[in-house]
């Protein structure tokens, strides 16, 4: 079930709960702070999104994955405000029984969430000042 | 009497939300406007959201939709700048 | 740091132990039981190791992934010994700046860890008996 | 005087170990003896062994080995069946 969280991904929450017995592999991708962007150095950054649209996008890429994919799992958790570094701002954890569907899922629902989900991120800068991250048009 | 119109809810993000210098706003618009008479009116009251024109998607409802869209009384139309998640 | 161990992955240590500062992706791959294998039910496996030859192995994998793609880190811990049902038997951890080089550097791990390091898994199942897992000759 | 000869350890891994019976055992050589000597030794004394023999690998100080490999005096040898982990 797709989520979206002010307070810290709980990652290993979400690996205990993805469904073991009849799948062999299990592929988690973490989307962490970068201190760096372009040059500056990024000392925390701040998400906003259109919260029901994004849940439903994220709902709708899980149910896009197990229909595209041989896997027997797929969720997604992104996190909203403020992350301070080194902290996770997105996980997707899938199942299945082999691990190529797993890994391939899991790119295609992170490339797919860069690219259709509202969500937006925001870096604030070491030397003071911050900046929308420069995104990809919707649509 | 004042001639039909529908009154929409409008959502600002990111970008569009610096540029308008607020993150809502209410619209009356005459019945039959479209998404681009809307947009057209924000861009009158906040010139700022003019650069962000080009690469601004638009949501009705939740739903992304073209600028011939039609707005019902009530819709909620959300001014979406390029998405970064992730 | 490669490991074997006959004790459960330390699975939340190895994800917190991925640098992360400068890295924007980390991918966590986990082999865990399955509960069928060419239609019979397994109840558990057991892997044997020849350990100083595959623990070199293992250590010479991460050194390589590190040469060969834009990776930050590579881990991989492998338990040997009896793992019960849904429990991990391997888990390989890559953080990277970037997601592409992470997702590449983990599945390139994974298929040489399967096809070169002198690991043995042995199947036991639910009607009984028990069978080496048909695999890989090496060289 | 006996000719010169090496000792060898030998480990059996896996379906090795179960064809023959045990997990290591001390070979004795003469001097000069290769690889595929060790393994025709072996095969005389483990005969279920030689159903493996095609998928076998051999690891000598924990190194891969060609059959012509040579033996040194304390070398360990190990007989690798396919591998599984993962």
């Amino acid at each position: 079930m797709a989520e979206l969280t002010p307070a810290p991904i709980p990652i290993e929450r979400l690996i205990a709960e993805a469904p073991r017995p009849e799948c062999g592999a299990v592929v988690l991708f973490l989307g962490t702070t970068r201190d760096h962007h372009e040059g500056r150095r990024v000392v925390r950054l701040a998400y906003e999104a259109y919260e029901p649209m994004a849940l439903a996008s994220l709902a709708a890429l899980e149910a896009e994955a197990l229909a595209r994919f041989a896997i027997g799992s797929c969720r997604i958790v992104h996190r909203l405000g403020q992350v301070p570094l080194a902290e996770a701002s997105v996980a997707v954890v899938v199942a299945a029984a082999h691990r190529a569907p797993a890994y391939e899922a899991s790119r295609w629902a992170m490339d797919e969430l860069k690219r259709t989900v509202p969500i937006w991120k925001k870096e604030f800068f070491a030397e003071g000042g911050d900046a929308w991250v420069e995104g990809t048009t919707l649509g | 009497m004042s001639p039909p119109h529908v009154t929409i809810t409008v959502l600002f993000f990111a970008q569009a939300r610096d540029a308008a210098g607020r993150a809502r706003a209410t619209l009356d618009l005459p019945a039959g406007s479209r998404v681009s008479d809307a947009l057209a009116l924000l861009e009158r009251a906040h010139p700022r959201l003019a650069p962000l024109r080009p690469h601004l998607a638009v949501a009705v409802g939740q739903k992304l939709a073209a600028g011939d869209a039609a707005l019902a009384d009530g819709a909620e139309l959300a001014l979406l700048p390029p998405v970064s998640g992730g």
